[in-house]
Protein backbone atom coordinates (compact mmCIF):
# COMPACT_ATOMS: atom_id res chain seq x y z
CA UNK A 1 0.00 0.00 0.00
CA UNK A 2 1.64 3.33 -0.80
CA UNK A 3 0.25 6.93 -0.26
CA UNK A 4 0.53 8.89 -3.49
CA UNK A 5 0.10 12.96 -2.89
CA UNK A 6 -0.28 15.82 -4.88
CA UNK A 7 0.64 19.20 -5.04
CA UNK A 8 -0.01 22.67 -6.47
CA UNK A 9 -1.72 22.29 -9.90
CA UNK A 10 -1.36 18.40 -10.01
CA UNK A 11 -3.72 18.36 -6.65
CA UNK A 12 -5.93 20.60 -8.44
CA UNK A 13 -6.36 18.67 -11.76
CA UNK A 14 -6.48 15.20 -9.88
CA UNK A 15 -8.79 16.62 -7.45
CA UNK A 16 -7.44 15.04 -4.57
CA UNK A 17 -4.39 15.96 -2.25
CA UNK A 18 -3.56 12.64 -1.67
CA UNK A 19 -4.97 8.62 -2.34
CA UNK A 20 -3.85 5.18 -0.93
CA UNK A 21 -3.25 3.07 -3.97
CA UNK A 22 -2.41 -0.95 -3.98
CA UNK A 23 -0.08 -1.24 -6.75
CA UNK A 24 3.14 -3.61 -7.84
CA UNK A 25 4.42 -0.77 -10.39
CA UNK A 26 8.35 -1.19 -10.06
CA UNK A 27 9.61 1.95 -10.51
CA UNK A 28 8.01 5.77 -10.79
CA UNK A 29 7.00 5.55 -14.81
CA UNK A 30 4.93 2.34 -14.00
CA UNK A 31 3.19 4.09 -11.46
CA UNK A 32 2.46 7.02 -13.46
CA UNK A 33 1.17 4.63 -16.43
CA UNK A 34 -0.87 3.26 -14.23
CA UNK A 35 -2.32 6.12 -12.39
CA UNK A 36 -3.05 7.83 -15.86
CA UNK A 37 -4.98 4.76 -17.17
CA UNK A 38 -7.38 5.27 -14.23
CA UNK A 39 -9.75 8.07 -15.54
CA UNK A 40 -8.90 11.91 -17.04
CA UNK A 41 -7.66 13.78 -14.58
CA UNK A 42 -5.29 11.19 -13.89
CA UNK A 43 -4.20 11.51 -16.91
CA UNK A 44 -4.01 15.10 -17.52
CA UNK A 45 -2.50 15.67 -14.56
CA UNK A 46 0.41 13.34 -15.70
CA UNK A 47 -0.02 14.36 -19.40
CA UNK A 48 3.47 16.17 -19.66
CA UNK A 49 6.29 14.37 -17.19
CA UNK A 50 8.85 17.12 -17.98
CA UNK A 51 6.30 19.74 -16.16
CA UNK A 52 6.65 17.41 -13.14
CA UNK A 53 8.74 16.30 -10.34
CA UNK A 54 8.62 13.13 -8.24
CA UNK A 55 9.56 12.84 -4.36
CA UNK A 56 9.81 9.27 -3.37
CA UNK A 57 9.84 8.59 0.55
CA UNK A 58 9.78 12.84 0.62
CA UNK A 59 13.44 12.62 -1.43
CA UNK A 60 13.58 13.98 -4.97
CA UNK A 61 13.83 11.80 -7.21
CA UNK A 62 13.62 10.92 -11.45
CA UNK A 63 10.56 9.24 -12.89
CA UNK A 64 13.12 5.94 -13.37
CA UNK A 65 13.22 5.39 -9.53
CA UNK A 66 12.30 1.50 -8.00
CA UNK A 67 9.25 1.82 -6.05
CA UNK A 68 10.59 -1.48 -4.20
CA UNK A 69 9.95 -0.56 -0.06
CA UNK A 70 8.46 2.90 -0.52
CA UNK A 71 6.29 4.09 1.24
CA UNK A 72 5.06 7.36 0.22
CA UNK A 73 5.73 9.05 -3.83
CA UNK A 74 4.58 12.49 -4.07
CA UNK A 75 4.45 14.27 -7.79
CA UNK A 76 4.56 17.95 -8.16
CA UNK A 77 5.10 20.86 -10.47
CA UNK A 78 8.97 22.42 -9.98
CA UNK A 79 9.01 24.17 -6.30
CA UNK A 80 8.63 27.57 -6.49
CA UNK A 81 10.05 28.87 -2.84
CA UNK A 82 11.85 31.53 -1.77
CA UNK B 1 17.93 26.38 12.53
CA UNK B 2 14.71 25.90 11.06
CA UNK B 3 11.05 26.99 10.65
CA UNK B 4 8.50 26.45 8.74
CA UNK B 5 5.44 28.62 9.98
CA UNK B 6 2.11 30.03 8.68
CA UNK B 7 2.70 32.34 11.46
CA UNK B 8 4.65 35.86 10.69
CA UNK B 9 8.02 36.29 11.48
CA UNK B 10 9.86 39.36 13.06
CA UNK B 11 12.67 39.47 10.40
CA UNK B 12 14.49 42.21 12.60
CA UNK B 13 13.78 40.48 15.86
CA UNK B 14 15.62 37.30 14.42
CA UNK B 15 17.95 39.18 12.65
CA UNK B 16 18.98 40.60 16.00
CA UNK B 17 18.95 36.83 17.96
CA UNK B 18 20.70 35.15 15.17
CA UNK B 19 23.47 37.42 15.46
CA UNK B 20 23.72 37.44 19.38
CA UNK B 21 24.16 34.00 18.85
CA UNK B 22 26.86 33.70 16.66
CA UNK B 23 29.42 34.70 18.72
CA UNK B 24 32.84 35.29 17.37
CA UNK B 25 31.45 35.18 13.46
CA UNK B 26 32.27 38.67 12.34
CA UNK B 27 30.29 38.65 9.08
CA UNK B 28 26.74 38.02 9.15
CA UNK B 29 24.51 37.81 5.96
CA UNK B 30 20.80 38.24 5.62
CA UNK B 31 17.95 37.52 2.98
CA UNK B 32 14.23 38.34 3.51
CA UNK B 33 11.66 37.86 0.79
CA UNK B 34 9.03 40.10 0.71
CA UNK B 35 5.50 39.48 -1.13
CA UNK B 36 5.79 42.30 -4.47
CA UNK B 37 1.93 43.79 -5.23
CA UNK B 38 3.10 43.00 -9.03
CA UNK B 39 -0.25 43.23 -11.19
CA UNK B 40 -2.22 44.16 -8.59
CA UNK B 41 -1.79 40.91 -6.52
CA UNK B 42 -2.72 41.40 -3.05
CA UNK B 43 -2.42 37.72 -1.65
CA UNK B 44 -0.11 34.78 -2.05
CA UNK B 45 -0.68 31.30 -0.81
CA UNK B 46 1.95 29.44 -0.45
CA UNK B 47 1.38 25.33 -0.52
CA UNK B 48 3.99 22.93 0.98
CA UNK B 49 4.65 19.30 1.58
CA UNK B 50 5.00 18.94 5.58
CA UNK B 51 7.48 16.61 6.58
CA UNK B 52 9.81 16.94 2.88
CA UNK B 53 9.95 20.26 3.61
CA UNK B 54 11.77 20.19 6.69
CA UNK B 55 14.11 17.77 5.84
CA UNK B 56 14.61 19.11 2.16
CA UNK B 57 15.73 22.37 4.46
CA UNK B 58 17.72 20.80 7.02
CA UNK B 59 19.74 19.20 4.32
CA UNK B 60 20.42 21.82 2.43
CA UNK B 61 21.20 23.64 5.40
CA UNK B 62 23.94 21.11 6.59
CA UNK B 63 25.85 21.16 2.72
CA UNK B 64 25.90 25.16 2.92
CA UNK B 65 27.52 25.11 6.35
CA UNK B 66 29.91 22.39 5.66
CA UNK B 67 30.87 24.16 2.06
CA UNK B 68 31.22 27.48 3.49
CA UNK B 69 32.22 26.70 7.02
CA UNK B 70 29.69 28.75 8.33
CA UNK B 71 29.16 28.79 12.12
CA UNK B 72 25.35 28.81 12.04
CA UNK B 73 22.82 29.50 9.60
CA UNK B 74 19.11 30.39 9.56
CA UNK B 75 16.08 29.17 7.41
CA UNK B 76 12.38 30.57 8.12
CA UNK B 77 9.58 29.72 5.38
CA UNK B 78 6.29 30.70 5.79
CA UNK B 79 3.32 28.66 4.15
CA UNK B 80 -0.51 29.24 3.69
CA UNK B 81 -2.23 33.30 2.68
CA UNK B 82 0.33 35.59 2.95
CA UNK B 83 -0.39 39.74 2.10
CA UNK B 84 1.39 41.88 -0.39
CA UNK B 85 4.83 43.40 1.92
CA UNK B 86 4.79 40.52 4.19
CA UNK B 87 8.36 38.91 4.56
CA UNK B 88 7.42 35.27 2.74
CA UNK B 89 11.07 33.79 4.24
CA UNK B 90 14.15 34.92 5.34
CA UNK B 91 17.83 33.44 5.56
CA UNK B 92 20.75 33.88 7.37
CA UNK B 93 24.13 32.79 7.87
CA UNK B 94 27.23 33.45 9.71
CA UNK B 95 30.99 33.40 9.04
CA UNK B 96 34.15 34.71 10.36
CA UNK B 97 34.72 36.70 6.88
CA UNK B 98 32.03 38.34 4.71
CA UNK B 99 32.79 36.09 1.31
CA UNK B 100 31.55 33.12 2.85
CA UNK B 101 28.96 34.74 4.62
CA UNK B 102 27.16 35.99 1.24
CA UNK B 103 28.34 32.93 -0.49
CA UNK B 104 26.94 30.70 2.09
CA UNK B 105 23.22 33.16 2.19
CA UNK B 106 23.20 32.62 -1.83
CA UNK B 107 24.17 29.00 -1.98
CA UNK B 108 20.97 28.57 0.68
CA UNK B 109 18.63 30.66 -1.45
CA UNK B 110 18.97 29.06 -4.54
CA UNK B 111 18.79 25.57 -3.19
CA UNK B 112 15.67 26.74 -1.19
CA UNK B 113 14.09 28.39 -4.99
CA UNK B 114 14.20 25.28 -6.33
CA UNK B 115 14.80 22.21 -4.23
CA UNK B 116 12.33 22.72 -1.22
CA UNK B 117 8.80 21.87 -2.15
CA UNK B 118 7.10 25.22 -1.87
CA UNK B 119 4.56 26.19 -4.73
CA UNK B 120 3.29 30.25 -4.86
CA UNK B 121 -0.12 30.42 -6.51
CA UNK B 122 -1.33 34.44 -6.88
CA UNK B 123 -4.35 35.10 -5.61
CA UNK B 124 -6.07 34.98 -9.37
CA UNK B 125 -5.56 31.59 -8.90
CA UNK B 126 -2.63 31.36 -10.81
CA UNK B 127 0.66 28.97 -10.15
CA UNK B 128 4.17 31.20 -10.09
CA UNK B 129 6.06 29.12 -12.76
CA UNK B 130 9.54 27.99 -11.94
CA UNK B 131 12.13 29.97 -13.85
CA UNK B 132 14.92 28.80 -15.95
CA UNK B 133 17.05 31.19 -14.66
CA UNK B 134 16.26 29.69 -10.87
CA UNK B 135 17.02 26.34 -12.21
CA UNK B 136 20.45 27.65 -13.74
CA UNK B 137 21.60 29.74 -10.73
CA UNK B 138 22.09 26.16 -9.39
CA UNK B 139 24.60 25.32 -11.91
CA UNK B 140 27.11 27.56 -10.45
CA UNK B 141 27.46 25.28 -7.28
CA UNK B 142 28.55 22.24 -9.17
CA UNK B 143 32.25 21.39 -8.26
CA UNK C 1 20.76 56.56 2.84
CA UNK C 2 23.81 56.41 5.12
CA UNK C 3 24.45 57.36 8.79
CA UNK C 4 28.08 57.66 10.34
CA UNK C 5 27.53 57.43 14.03
CA UNK C 6 29.57 56.27 17.39
CA UNK C 7 26.35 55.28 18.89
CA UNK C 8 25.17 51.73 18.91
CA UNK C 9 22.43 50.56 16.55
CA UNK C 10 19.93 48.33 16.46
CA UNK C 11 20.30 46.41 13.00
CA UNK C 12 17.03 44.40 13.00
CA UNK C 13 15.11 47.51 13.60
CA UNK C 14 16.72 49.24 10.99
CA UNK C 15 16.21 46.19 8.58
CA UNK C 16 13.16 46.28 9.42
CA UNK C 17 12.73 49.82 8.71
CA UNK C 18 14.56 49.50 5.53
CA UNK C 19 12.19 46.53 4.37
CA UNK C 20 9.07 48.45 4.97
CA UNK C 21 9.98 51.32 3.17
CA UNK C 22 11.14 48.95 0.15
CA UNK C 23 7.96 48.42 -0.99
CA UNK C 24 7.91 46.28 -4.46
CA UNK C 25 11.23 45.21 -3.75
CA UNK C 26 10.57 41.56 -3.19
CA UNK C 27 13.88 40.64 -2.38
CA UNK C 28 16.47 42.54 1.09
CA UNK C 29 20.20 41.64 1.56
CA UNK C 30 21.71 42.62 4.74
CA UNK C 31 25.18 42.43 5.86
CA UNK C 32 26.30 43.44 9.63
CA UNK C 33 29.75 43.11 10.31
CA UNK C 34 30.62 42.52 14.02
CA UNK C 35 33.55 42.66 16.44
CA UNK C 36 35.36 39.69 16.56
CA UNK C 37 37.14 38.69 20.19
CA UNK C 38 40.24 37.35 18.46
CA UNK C 39 43.54 36.64 20.62
CA UNK C 40 41.63 38.41 23.71
CA UNK C 41 40.32 41.46 21.90
CA UNK C 42 38.26 43.49 23.34
CA UNK C 43 37.52 46.79 22.44
CA UNK C 44 38.32 47.72 18.85
CA UNK C 45 38.40 51.81 17.76
CA UNK C 46 37.33 53.07 14.78
CA UNK C 47 39.23 56.21 13.44
CA UNK C 48 37.75 58.09 10.68
CA UNK C 49 37.36 61.10 7.91
CA UNK C 50 35.02 63.43 9.01
CA UNK C 51 33.09 64.72 5.60
CA UNK C 52 35.08 62.40 3.65
CA UNK C 53 33.86 59.72 5.11
CA UNK C 54 30.13 60.57 4.49
CA UNK C 55 30.95 61.69 0.52
CA UNK C 56 32.85 58.51 -0.13
CA UNK C 57 29.91 56.30 1.03
CA UNK C 58 27.63 58.11 -0.53
CA UNK C 59 29.21 58.08 -3.69
CA UNK C 60 29.28 54.21 -3.21
CA UNK C 61 25.48 53.80 -2.36
CA UNK C 62 25.22 56.08 -5.88
CA UNK C 63 27.48 53.64 -7.80
CA UNK C 64 25.88 50.28 -6.47
CA UNK C 65 22.15 51.58 -6.96
CA UNK C 66 22.70 52.86 -10.39
CA UNK C 67 24.41 49.39 -11.65
CA UNK C 68 22.52 46.86 -9.49
CA UNK C 69 19.16 48.51 -10.07
CA UNK C 70 18.60 48.81 -6.55
CA UNK C 71 15.31 50.16 -5.40
CA UNK C 72 17.20 51.62 -1.98
CA UNK C 73 20.52 50.54 -0.30
CA UNK C 74 21.26 51.79 3.25
CA UNK C 75 24.97 51.83 5.31
CA UNK C 76 25.18 52.71 8.83
CA UNK C 77 29.12 52.31 9.80
CA UNK C 78 30.02 52.92 13.74
CA UNK C 79 33.30 55.14 15.01
CA UNK C 80 34.56 55.12 17.97
CA UNK C 81 35.54 52.64 20.88
CA UNK C 82 33.71 49.39 20.08
CA UNK C 83 33.29 46.09 22.02
CA UNK C 84 33.19 42.66 21.22
CA UNK C 85 30.10 41.48 19.84
CA UNK C 86 28.82 45.16 18.84
CA UNK C 87 27.73 45.48 15.53
CA UNK C 88 30.22 47.29 13.30
CA UNK C 89 28.60 48.68 10.38
CA UNK C 90 25.71 47.31 8.16
CA UNK C 91 24.59 47.48 4.86
CA UNK C 92 20.99 46.67 3.15
CA UNK C 93 19.78 46.30 -0.49
CA UNK C 94 16.67 45.85 -1.49
CA UNK C 95 15.96 45.09 -5.47
CA UNK C 96 13.17 43.13 -7.33
CA UNK C 97 15.26 40.16 -7.63
CA UNK C 98 17.46 38.37 -5.41
CA UNK C 99 20.47 38.31 -7.46
CA UNK C 100 20.87 42.20 -7.96
CA UNK C 101 20.27 42.11 -4.23
CA UNK C 102 23.06 40.17 -3.38
CA UNK C 103 25.44 41.80 -5.66
CA UNK C 104 24.73 45.25 -4.86
CA UNK C 105 25.43 44.37 -1.08
CA UNK C 106 29.09 42.86 -1.58
CA UNK C 107 29.73 45.61 -4.09
CA UNK C 108 29.21 48.29 -1.09
CA UNK C 109 30.98 45.92 1.14
CA UNK C 110 34.36 45.47 -1.26
CA UNK C 111 34.20 49.15 -1.54
CA UNK C 112 33.35 49.70 1.95
CA UNK C 113 36.63 47.58 2.94
CA UNK C 114 38.92 49.79 0.90
CA UNK C 115 37.55 52.78 -0.51
CA UNK C 116 35.69 54.32 2.53
CA UNK C 117 38.47 56.18 5.07
CA UNK C 118 38.17 54.29 8.08
CA UNK C 119 41.04 52.81 10.19
CA UNK C 120 40.55 50.29 12.82
CA UNK C 121 43.08 49.68 16.19
CA UNK C 122 42.97 46.97 18.26
CA UNK C 123 43.15 47.62 21.94
CA UNK C 124 46.71 46.62 21.90
CA UNK C 125 47.60 49.83 20.09
CA UNK C 126 47.78 48.07 16.82
CA UNK C 127 46.48 49.01 13.64
CA UNK C 128 44.51 46.60 11.53
CA UNK C 129 46.60 46.00 8.08
CA UNK C 130 45.11 46.34 4.74
CA UNK C 131 44.70 42.89 3.74
CA UNK C 132 45.46 42.20 -0.79
CA UNK C 133 42.70 39.88 -0.41
CA UNK C 134 40.22 43.29 0.06
CA UNK C 135 41.94 45.14 -2.64
CA UNK C 136 41.63 41.94 -5.07
CA UNK C 137 38.51 42.02 -4.28
CA UNK C 138 37.46 44.87 -5.88
CA UNK C 139 39.17 43.76 -9.21
CA UNK C 140 36.14 41.95 -9.83
CA UNK C 141 33.84 44.74 -10.28
CA UNK C 142 36.18 46.24 -12.86
CA UNK C 143 34.28 46.68 -16.47
CA UNK D 1 47.01 78.06 3.01
CA UNK D 2 46.43 74.43 3.06
CA UNK D 3 45.24 72.59 5.67
CA UNK D 4 46.97 68.80 6.10
CA UNK D 5 45.65 66.16 7.65
CA UNK D 6 46.96 62.82 9.13
CA UNK D 7 45.14 59.74 10.02
CA UNK D 8 45.50 56.54 11.82
CA UNK D 9 49.20 55.65 12.37
CA UNK D 10 50.57 58.36 10.28
CA UNK D 11 48.51 60.60 12.60
CA UNK D 12 50.04 58.80 15.07
CA UNK D 13 54.25 59.15 13.62
CA UNK D 14 53.20 62.80 12.83
CA UNK D 15 52.04 63.81 16.68
CA UNK D 16 49.20 65.66 14.83
CA UNK D 17 46.16 65.37 13.36
CA UNK D 18 46.18 68.18 11.05
CA UNK D 19 48.54 71.24 10.54
CA UNK D 20 48.05 74.55 8.49
CA UNK D 21 50.78 74.67 5.87
CA UNK D 22 52.22 77.68 3.04
CA UNK D 23 53.77 75.90 0.09
CA UNK D 24 54.03 76.53 -3.60
CA UNK D 25 54.48 72.93 -3.88
CA UNK D 26 52.73 72.20 -7.28
CA UNK D 27 51.97 68.21 -7.04
CA UNK D 28 51.20 66.40 -3.60
CA UNK D 29 54.49 64.55 -4.10
CA UNK D 30 56.26 68.38 -4.01
CA UNK D 31 54.31 68.46 -0.73
CA UNK D 32 55.74 65.19 0.23
CA UNK D 33 58.96 66.62 -0.04
CA UNK D 34 58.66 69.86 1.86
CA UNK D 35 56.88 67.84 4.99
CA UNK D 36 59.69 65.26 5.15
CA UNK D 37 62.57 68.06 5.02
CA UNK D 38 60.68 69.54 8.25
CA UNK D 39 61.46 66.88 10.48
CA UNK D 40 62.50 63.39 11.50
CA UNK D 41 58.86 62.55 12.54
CA UNK D 42 57.51 63.93 8.82
CA UNK D 43 60.43 61.54 7.50
CA UNK D 44 59.65 58.75 9.32
CA UNK D 45 55.89 58.88 8.30
CA UNK D 46 56.36 59.41 4.58
CA UNK D 47 59.17 57.24 4.66
CA UNK D 48 57.23 54.75 2.01
CA UNK D 49 55.06 55.77 0.09
CA UNK D 50 53.00 52.38 -1.20
CA UNK D 51 51.90 51.88 2.42
CA UNK D 52 50.37 55.61 2.28
CA UNK D 53 46.73 57.05 0.60
CA UNK D 54 46.38 60.53 -0.19
CA UNK D 55 43.31 62.69 -0.65
CA UNK D 56 42.81 65.90 -2.07
CA UNK D 57 39.75 68.00 -0.74
CA UNK D 58 38.29 64.70 0.47
CA UNK D 59 38.74 62.74 -2.94
CA UNK D 60 41.32 59.80 -3.10
CA UNK D 61 43.80 60.27 -5.30
CA UNK D 62 47.43 59.51 -6.27
CA UNK D 63 50.93 61.37 -5.13
CA UNK D 64 51.57 62.59 -8.82
CA UNK D 65 48.12 64.73 -8.52
CA UNK D 66 48.54 68.79 -8.85
CA UNK D 67 47.49 71.09 -5.58
CA UNK D 68 46.52 74.02 -7.56
CA UNK D 69 43.10 75.19 -6.13
CA UNK D 70 43.30 72.39 -3.20
CA UNK D 71 42.35 73.43 0.37
CA UNK D 72 42.74 70.25 2.10
CA UNK D 73 45.55 67.24 1.73
CA UNK D 74 44.83 64.07 3.85
CA UNK D 75 47.34 60.99 4.49
CA UNK D 76 47.04 58.07 5.87
CA UNK D 77 47.09 53.76 5.91
CA UNK D 78 44.86 51.76 3.27
CA UNK D 79 41.43 51.66 4.76
CA UNK D 80 40.09 49.05 6.61
CA UNK D 81 36.55 49.88 7.18
CA UNK D 82 33.66 47.08 7.48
Amino acid sequence: MLTVLYFAWVRERIGLPREKVTTDAATVADLVAELSARDEAHALAFADLKSLRVAVDQKLTSFDAPLAGAREVAFFPPMTGG
Amino acid sequence: MLRVQSEPFDAGAELNAFTAAATGAGAVVSFTGVVRGDNGLSVMEIEHYPGMTEAAIAAIIDEATARFGLSDALVIHRYGPLAVGEPIMMVATAARHRALAFQGAEFLMDYLKSRAPFWKKEDGGQWVQAKDEDEDALARWQD
